[in-house]
């Protein structure tokens, strides 16, 4: 099982705040996960693949090609805008 | 010293902990940054500060690894307001001492530049009655990179 | 606000000064100098300084309007004090606010370093007891010529 | 009449914090002032032409060359250790 966390415009945009998910196999990437939830959820695409959207793995800025294991807590985010 | 919550910070008891028993640091160089009027040009009344609770302080403390990996500096505080805001109010602090003014100048803004880019905090803006989301700079992105 | 005097000063009334009615400037930055406990090596307990007093409040005035023709910075305070100090003391403060971080981190560190090399102030410091004479460095030179 | 004031580490080498002193003609420059300072004062020469001496006129800093008035307030002085 996988937490999968929303935040700001983003959460906004999807409706919800997060999702909890079953990871299919072992050495799954970030990548692979954000094409299941585009899978289960064809209108999320445009949102998920934007760009600029950033994505954490365990409260860690990490790239597509992380790889993500059961129990993880992942999320995506828009640019950060604090300060 | 990192901490992320909703009240109210006062810069002199801030400083007044970065000074404490500190007779070893010359140098003390804060940021205090605020709610403006204006920004971007548009009209701001207040706005609500968003974050990411599990991750801002990890990423904040982070920053400020990194920091001290770069400069000899000594003592560091980084507070970060989150919650509904208005204008005139404090977002953030940072405070940073060291024995020489230069590495307090040069870790204060990167602190700073770095939190711009890295730290999950999302700011919505009210313009006159209406909510929007702050959009992200590309020059805050090159500020950072400039390091 | 330019003020060379022997009382100390308060940073959060400074500040306070600075933000006072001013919702134009997102971005407060504030350097203070103190007296350090060890300086080049030598152990310190006090310092006095000298200074030029007709000569001190236009120098600092004529490098607070280099920073504001080199910035866009808006309110700008330069505190000096002059007289007696011992460790922990404060010795200067700059205050500097603006819309933006980056000519407020970058105006405050330049009047620093050219208040470092024209201020007509001098420090004679007490070390074990005994009195010495500060002496300039060539690292304050270089760093007020690389802006 | 032209004040002359020294400071700080000079003051007390010279053992005076201010001389006056008649300028012999106009258009006389800040270094021949220091040259008659050093004709009436001769053991004043290591001190005042001493290269890291800084010199102001009226509460500005200038060069040897700067020319000076009656009336003017000149001064020597080690280079500034404040802040």
């Amino acid at each position: 099982m996988l937490t999968v966390l929303f935040f700001a415009r983003l959460r906004e945009q999807l409706g919800q705040s997060s999702v909890t998910i079953e990871l299919p196999r072992d050495d799954f990437t970030l990548g692979q996960l954000t094409e299941l939830l585009i899978e289960q959820q064809p209108d999320w695409q445009k949102l998920l693949e934007n760009t600029s959207i950033l994505t954490s793995v365990n409260q860690q800025m990490v790239d597509n090609d992380h790889v993500i294991n059961d129990g993880d807590e992942v999320a995506y985010f828009p640019p950060v805008t604090g300060g | 010293m990192i901490r992320v919550s909703e009240p109210d910070f006062n810069v002199a008891d801030e400083i007044a902990l970065l000074e404490a028993d500190n007779s070893q640091d010359g140098a003390v160089v804060t940021f205090t940054g605020r709610v403006r009027q204006q920004n971007d040009g548009h009209d701001v009344t207040g706005l609500f500060l968003e974050h990411y609770p599990a991750m801002t302080e990890k990423s904040l403390l982070g920053i400020v690894e990194q920091a001290k990996e770069k400069w000899r500096i000594n003592r560091v505080s980084v507070i970060h307001r989150v919650g509904q805001l208005y204008v005139g109010d404090n977002i953030v602090f940072v405070g940073v001492t060291s024995k020489h003014r230069g590495d307090a100048f040069a870790a204060a803004e990167y602190i700073m530049d770095y939190l711009k880019v890295q730290a999950p905090f999302w700011k919505k803006e009210t313009r006159s009655g209406q909510d929007a989301w702050v959009e992200a700079k590309t020059s805050d992105q090159q500020k950072a990179q400039q390091w």
